[in-house]
């Protein structure tokens, strides 16, 4: 367990950068994602604190010691990947104790903590199995498994989820929360499923075409995006931006969330907009519409009220006090 | 004991005698053990020889067929003349003993035998005699020339018979056997006796003719052919075919095998041709002994060629396979045994052979590449039989194709 | 294509490749030069002396019209020999790809012939069709056709391409079988839906579909037919009638071997490595850059 | 299923009977003559079922033969065979290993210089091939049977393509896991192979057990002779009949080891194949 | 444009009967989406309309004509795969007229139509594209487009939306929706995910184990489930089960979904539960609790409200009304 920094981290291949400086502080214990879209240079990020790519520029550090001319193995490290990199001639109990046999572990030692990270994660009827005998969550699992055994001072995991179906995504990211609070290990996780990021992060870092757009915890990140990129990214439905113009406001776009509308009741009337489609989810329902000025909104109510019918033009109110406010850059103007 | 090895091309019933020879040499005496081994037909067993050689494993004696003469007569490193291996040993060796008609074909110019004539042949004509009955032909019908034999062929086809014609070795005896017999060249300088710059000549009217009866005879139903070398012998030994040109020593299996009456006849020869007919020329082949070995095995090579010369031996081997004798002795010994009178025709052979006194194209050949010369004459007469080329064309395409060969080999052994 | 990640230093991956190196050095290398160095020379057979002639070996050959025809011959041998192998397992793996259980039973059955040595192949070709004894021979004599492979050119040729499709039938019938099985079904499914019959589905989806296996059996068949079937031809034919089924291969060896023209041989050998060299380049590029669909 | 139901069906089914008996019928005959006597065989037509004596012609073939024993050639076969596979897989392994996960100078040129023998098998450089043999006296010998036929760059090729498809992330997994490039190899690598070193292991056993010009060439010794090529010397010199029944005999024993490895690993073998992508 | 009436449709593999017996009369024009979770039948279902498999028993009747024994051909449908199953070595074009060319169409008309189409799918610039060139959505868009220049009487959807990626998905969904309902073609479309089934649907057919559990509306279904089962597999979270005793209610089970229970304000408390985790996912929380019972259920707030921090005890409140009462073997009971 140890503290992680990154200070300034570039990368380039050839002459292109695909990462342009990227600093974090990691305390130890803290469970870090790292989230964006494709190609935004979230798994080169992590491949460099592995070990697996060289660092242009900047510093890794894991605890006190910088790691930058490390190999992998020196680091101290753990690493899930996405298709979860199981050697599938060996058992998962093969699979779980190689990292173990080749550092020299006693067996005694070996067979201890593979039975325990097993107990851990419901993997002690499988354990003479391969891997293609399992299901994909139990993959998975022997993935973190692997991980586990080797006590390091940092997890890393590169879209560890994505393989899996929605339901088992679900449920698979609520144990890998678990286990990391119960392990305490410092982690680095990548992603590009915002939800992943904001249920399991304690800080994530929203990564935008190699440039960290934002860092923070989750529900701060989703109240007070410092970005447009972050507010699109982050939520879903995204947040709706509307000229600033049209709100009567000093700002080029202002950025009001779908479940911060709501249908008007008397005068506070601030925007008209006709109905194109309504989703109805049960629970909630989506409303989609269009404003008179043609910009698309989405209005999320409550499954109980009675979905508007297409065409029909609603009237819209909402707190200014949610509004956020960005500059032509997509950048965050701040009321101060 | 010192092992001697022999690579030879003899399988069927000639590989037995040959074998029964080496184990009868074995047991006589203890110093020495020849160990025979079958390399395939002669143009393989050759082959072996020669990679061998050039590998450093050629064995210590090579049976190489008469058309490799000139190969290995042109190889002066690669062999051990006989003579020499004879004088060495101090065994008694007599040149003179040998018929001249025989070795002549593997002596220097100056008579020094370079290979020891082995099993030497002449082409024959072998006659069914149950087919000739069958067509109600007369047994003692005379087929002294090829008209007489084409009129028989008529008679036999048209009785039904399915393979009236066959012959082996068809260039041997069609060709080459036949331009001696007719005093015709097979190729320049004394079908190249008389030097390496020669050239091949066999596309004469009188080769053209013969071939062109054959193809014609092909393509009628009156020739059946079976294959380059002694294929057809399996045909006539089967009773299947009514006349078969070949070697002597073809006498060998036709004698084991066949269940039905035949004859040995001369092979036939066109009178309406000047000179003829002259005599056959020599087939089979010859035992060379290999360079590179030591004394003591060639002390034993003496010795094995001393046994296989005795006339005991000789006359046996003459009786049991066709083969001439090679030395008088043997040649007297049979006749004192009364052999060729219980066996009639089997004179034939060295009649002919010795019948007249060869002229400068009937001594035989000594060609260079003549193993391939051989196997493009071949070719170019299956297009004939396959009614793809007339003889002219065959015959002339052949030499056109051989020349080159005779070439390249003048230029490697310059 | 490249792997990213690689293991560092030099000395280990020399010493890995280091056998493979040397064999191919001297078993390869060696007598490829050694072959390029003969061909300027007439050597004699037992390879006691050497004639220099240059580019006479090359000049030889192209003037020998039965060389020029070896080309022709290969090039008719081995097209024959691929599409009869091609039609054959095709038509075949289309069958048991339709069938929805015993293909593996088939493939069982169908497998055999791959194993058998072509050199044993053409013994058991010609043993059918030899003229004397053969079975095929008689029952066609019985229905009035005179076979004679020995004399009849076309025969000669039709009865070493049988007997050297023979064997990779099977070979391309197990690659057409795992080619059409690999094509999605749903896509075949799709088709049916649009309405196409078989005929319809065969032609416009599962051929194109099977491009690639067959560009690759395509390939592996002309190898096949150029350098190893050198057995059946041996057995069968000799090369013969008249040359009739003499490859470049064939000849390599006919005259090398039999001939003992070994200037020529080795001159025929640097022609043969040269196009081989060219063909290896080109199927090499292909591979690299092949098409998956 | 789309048309897969009644007639079109049984038709499908005879269509493959027929092509299984036209594709039997040569490997059929071979056993039948195997079985009768030299007379049934050379008066056409021979039989088309077995007679009786297999024993007789199976012993003669085994224990007596023509130059050697047919035990000896199937022995020398299976030495020669076996050499050639196991030489070529460990060769290739290693040196696919190598140009696959390294990176080091004159790698390309390593690349070109073993991938350009890809095709060329030694019937091409036949001649001086057998000089370098004969010169390092390797004639009749088991290394001069097998050696020639490891240099070729199939092998090595097939493991490069199946290499290629393993995923970057293994290698990457054991690397964090702390394995350095040979542990990689034979803890990961090698197990993860199998399926293809035994399609190899059958298509390598094959093509050795199949050679027939190379050891025609250089095996001059009968008791170094292989089985396939030995074959071919039991044809007689042309004067007699061929001993049909024992050739035929030869030709079913010749043929059976391939088979048997064929059949058994039909499996494994097909699917080698077919996911290394040939 | 067609009816579709599916009368008693089983079907057997062998032994096994997987299909139980379905009907529906489907009416012209209606989108009916056929969900269930994996191995309940769904495709095989799909797959006999479509006549890719044989019908065991039952009719399948197209307009007023009897399939059963018509080939794929002949059933004038058009069916969209999962995979696309897109002819790879074809152009986009070439992909949409394979069908029209195969009947015979002229080429003008086939020009026309397939431009038409891909006008509406906004293919237009890929038409000369093979489809390994596109991505992911560009593809299903492909597919669609194949189905659509028919004009076929029945469209076919089997999960067309489960290789794409969630946002798309989203998107897609919509595009179909839209799609369908412009062309008005009878549809049968069928997915394993609830949410697609809820928005997508005019009637949905909740399948369980070869069995159609319910057939209906999908605010209907979801409001009113007919058993555990589709109380269960529809919503997410899905319903909470409590056992009927421990609310004092004279039945096995009772539902509750988790947006209508409440955290209880003043004496209304009906069940009190310790937190186990929360998950902040922005607009919503979602609230995992379990009961004193030992029942886990969950409860969704708004995302502005704090959650709750764990092992916290909360009182919870619902309205009686809300609750779906439910037998042994998971029936509905009705409150006459
Ligand atoms: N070896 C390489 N050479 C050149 N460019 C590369 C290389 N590897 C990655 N890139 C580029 O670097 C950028 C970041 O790639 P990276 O794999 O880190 O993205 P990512 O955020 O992980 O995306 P995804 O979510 O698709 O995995 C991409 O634009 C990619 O094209
Ligand atoms: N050819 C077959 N033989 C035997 N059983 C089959 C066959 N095809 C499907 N089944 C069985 O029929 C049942 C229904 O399969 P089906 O494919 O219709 O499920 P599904 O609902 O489409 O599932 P999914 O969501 O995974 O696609 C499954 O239990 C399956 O195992
Ligand atoms: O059958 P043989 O031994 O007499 O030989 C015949 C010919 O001379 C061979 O060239
Ligand atoms: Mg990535
Ligand atoms: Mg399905």
């Amino acid at each position: 367990m140890a503290t992680l920094t990154l200070d300034n981290v570039r990368k380039n291949y050839g002459q292109t950068e695909v990462i342009h400086g990227v600093s974090i502080d990691v305390t130890d214990g803290e469970f870090i994602v790292i989230v964006g879209p494709s190609g935004c240079g979230k798994s080169t990020l992590l491949r460099m604190v592995a070990g697996l790519e060289t660092i242009t520029s900047g510093d890794v550090r894991i605890g006190p010691d910088r790691v930058n001319d490390r190999e992998p193995m020196d680091r101290n490290i753990a690493m899930v990947f996405q298709n979860y990199a199981l050697y599938p001639h060996m058992s998962v109990y093969d699979n779980m104790a190689y990292g173990l046999k080749i550092a020299g572990t006693p067996r005694d030692e070996i067979a201890a903590r593979v039975a325990t990270a097993a107990r851990m994660l419901q993997l002690e009827p499988y354990l003479q199995r391969r891997p293609r005998e399992l299901s994909g969550g139990q993959r998975q699992r022997v993935a973190m498994g692997r991980a586990i055994v080797r006590k390091p001072a940092v997890f890393l995991f590169d879209e560890p989820l994505s393989n899996l179906d929605a339901k088992l995504r679900v449920q698979m990211r609520l144990e890998i929360k678990a286990l990391q609070r119960d392990l305490g290990v410092t982690s680095l996780y990548v992603t590009h499923d915002q939800v992943e990021a904001m249920t399991l992060a304690d800080r994530m870092i929203v990564m935008n075409a190699g440039v960290a757009e934002q860092i923070g915890a989750p529900l701060e990140v989703y109240a007070d995006p410092a970005t447009t990129f972050v507010a699109g990214f982050i939520g879903s439905p995204p947040m709706n931006f509307l000229p600033g113009g049209s709100l009567g406001l000093n700002a080029p776009t202002a950025g009001i969330r779908p479940e911060q509308l709501r249908r008007a009741e008397g005068d506070d009337v601030r925007l008209s907009a006709t109905v194109r489609y309504a989703e109805a989810l049960g629970a909630e329902s989506l409303v989609h519409m269009v404003t008179d000025e043609g910009t698309q909104i989405c209005l999320r109510q409550d499954g109980r009220a009675a979905p508007p019918s297409l065409g029909e033009r609603l009237s819209l109110a909402f707190d200014p006090s949610d509004l956020c406010l960005f500059d032509e850059g997509g950048t965050r103007l701040r009321r101060i | 004991a010192t092992d001697i090895q022999w690579w030879h091309a003899f399988s069927g019933r000639l590989g037995e005698l040959l074998e029964a020879q080496v184990a009868d040499f074995n047991e006589s005496q203890s110093d020495y053990r020849v160990i025979a081994t079958h390399k395939g037909n002669y143009s393989e067993a050759l082959n072996a020889g020669i990679a061998a050689f050039r590998a450093g494993q050629q064995p210590h004696l090579l049976q190489v067929f008469e058309v490799g003469t000139a190969t290995m007569m042109g190889a002066r490193g690669a062999i051990k003349p006989v003579f020499e291996v004879m004088e060495e040993s101090g065994l008694p060796f007599d040149e003179s003993a040998y018929l001249p008609a025989v070795t002549g074909y593997y002596t220097t110019v100056d008579g020094q035998m370079l290979s020891f004539p082995y099993n030497s042949s002449t082409p024959v004509m072998y006659v069914n005699l149950d087919k000739l009955a069958e067509a109600g032909i007369d047994a003692d019908v005379d087929l002294t020339t090829w008209s007489q034999v084409d009129e028989v062929l008529t008679q036999l086809r048209d009785a039904g018979v399915s393979c009236p014609f066959t012959t082996s070795w068809q260039s041997w005896v069609h060709l080459e056997t036949l331009s001696a017999r007719h005093d015709q060249p097979f190729a320049t300088q004394e079908n190249g006796f008389a030097g390496f710059d020669t050239e091949l000549v066999f596309n004469g009217p009188v080769q053209v003719a013969h071939i062109e009866m054959l193809g014609e005879w092909a393509r009628d139903g009156r020739f059946t052919y079976a294959g380059r070398r002694n294929e057809a012998g399996a045909n006539f030994r089967a009773g299947e075919c009514a006349i078969f040109t070949e070697s002597s020593a073809g006498y060998a299996g036709v004698k084991a095998e066949a269940d039905f009456d035949f004859d040995i006849r001369p092979l036939p020869y066109w009178d309406n041709v000047e000179g003829a007919p002259l005599n056959t020329i020599i087939g089979g082949a010859s035992v060379w002994v290999m360079a590179g070995k030591s004394d003591d095995e060639y002390r034993g090579v003496a010795a094995f060629l001393n046994y296989l010369s005795s006339p005991e031996v000789q006359a046996q081997w003459h009786q049991d396979t066709g083969y001439l004798p090679i030395t008088q002795a043997a040649y007297d010994l049979t006749r004192e045994q009364g052999f060729y009178d219980e066996n009639p025709g089997t004179e034939v052979a060295v009649e002919q052979m010795t019948a007249q006194e060869p002229t400068g194209n009937s001594k035989g050949l000594r060609l260079g590449s003549f193993d391939q010369i051989r196997t493009i004459i071949d070719e170019e007469l299956e297009g004939v039989w396959a009614g793809n080329k007339t003889a002219q064309q065959a015959l002339d395409t052949a030499v056109e194709r051989g020349n080159p060969l005779l070439r390249r080999f003048e230029q490697a052994n310059r | 294509m490249e792997k990213r990640v690689t293991f560092k230093g030099w000395k280990l991956p020399l010493l890995l490749l280091a056998p493979q190196i040397i064999v191919t050095a001297i078993f390869f290398f060696w007598p490829a030069g050694q072959a390029i160095w003969q061909s300027l020379f007439i050597p004699d057979p037992f390879g006691l002396s050497m004639q220099y002639v240059g580019l006479g070996n090359f000049e030889y050959l192209l003037q020998d019209r039965y060389y020029r025809a070896a080309f022709v011959t290969t090039a008719i041998f081995s097209i024959s020999v691929t599409v009869v192998t091609m039609v054959v397992a095709l038509l075949l793996a289309v069958m048991a790809d339709r069938l929805i259980k015993g293909s593996g039973t088939y493939r069982t059955l169908l497998i055999w012939p791959y194993a058998v040595a072509p050199a044993v192949a053409g013994v058991l070709w010609m043993f059918m069709f030899n003229t004397r004894v053969g079975v095929v021979t008689w029952y066609l004599g019985q229905m009035g056709y005179s076979w004679n492979h020995v004399l009849n050119q076309n025969e000669a040729m039709t009865l070493v391409v049988i007997a050297s499709a023979w064997g990779r039938i099977s070979y391309n019938f197990l690659f057409f079988l795992a080619g059409l099985q690999a094509i999605p079904r749903s896509v075949i499914e799709a088709a049916a839906i649009d309405g196409a019959r078989f005929w319809t589905r065969f032609r416009t989806i599962v051929l194109p579909l099977l491009s690639p296996v067959t560009f690759f059996l395509l390939v592996v068949n002309i190898i096949y037919a150029f350098f190893e079937t050198f057995g059946v031809i041996h057995t069968i034919t000799g090369g013969g009638p008249q040359q009739a089924t003499t490859t470049l291969v064939y000849k390599v060896y006919a005259d090398g071997f039999v001939g003992q023209d070994l200037g020529s041989s080795a001159a025929q050998s640097v022609i043969l490595l040269v196009l081989v060299a060219i063909l290896t380049v080109i199927q090499f590029k292909y591979i690299e850059r092949k098409v998956h669909y | 299923m789309v048309e897969k139901r009644g007639l079109g069906h049984w038709m499908t089914h005879a269509g493959l009977i027929l092509g299984v008996l036209v594709i039997c019928f040569p490997i059929w005959l071979a056993f039948v003559a195997s079985t009768v006597s030299q007379p049934e065989i050379v008066r056409p037509p021979m039989p088309l079922l077995p007679g009786d004596r297999l024993i007789e012609n199976y012993s003669k073939a085994l224990f007596s033969g023509v130059n050697a024993p047919v035990w000896l050639m199937l022995f020398n076969s299976g030495v020669m065979a076996l050499g050639i596979t196991f030489g070529k897989i460990v060769i290739s392994l290693l040196s696919a290993f190598a140009i696959v996960y390294f990176r080091f100078p004159g790698r390309k040129l390593f690349f070109w210089l073993i991938f350009l023998t890809l095709m060329l098998p030694v019937e091409v450089r036949i001649v001086p091939t057998y000089e370098v043999i004969a010169g390092l006296g390797l004639l009749n010998s088991y290394t001069g049977l097998i050696l020639p036929l490891v240099a070729s760059a199939t092998a090595t090729f097939l493991f490069r393509q199946f290499f290629l498809t393993v995923p970057d992330e293994l290698a990457e997994a054991a690397r964090v896991d702390g394995a350095g490039p040979m542990r990689f190899f034979f803890d990961i690598l090698l197990p993860m192979s199998r399926t293809n070193i035994a399609a190899l292991f059958v298509i390598l056993f094959i093509y050795g057990w199949n050679q027939y010009l190379w050891p025609l060439l250089i095996t001059t010794d009968p008791s170094m002779n292989t089985v396939v090529m030995g074959i071919r010397q039991m044809f007689p010199s042309g004067d007699d009949i061929a001993d049909w029944p024992v050739i035929m005999a030869t030709s079913i024993l010749a043929m059976l080891p391939p088979v048997m490895v064929v059949i058994l690993m039909q499996n494994l073998f097909v699917r080698g194949l077919v996911e290394s992508d040939k």
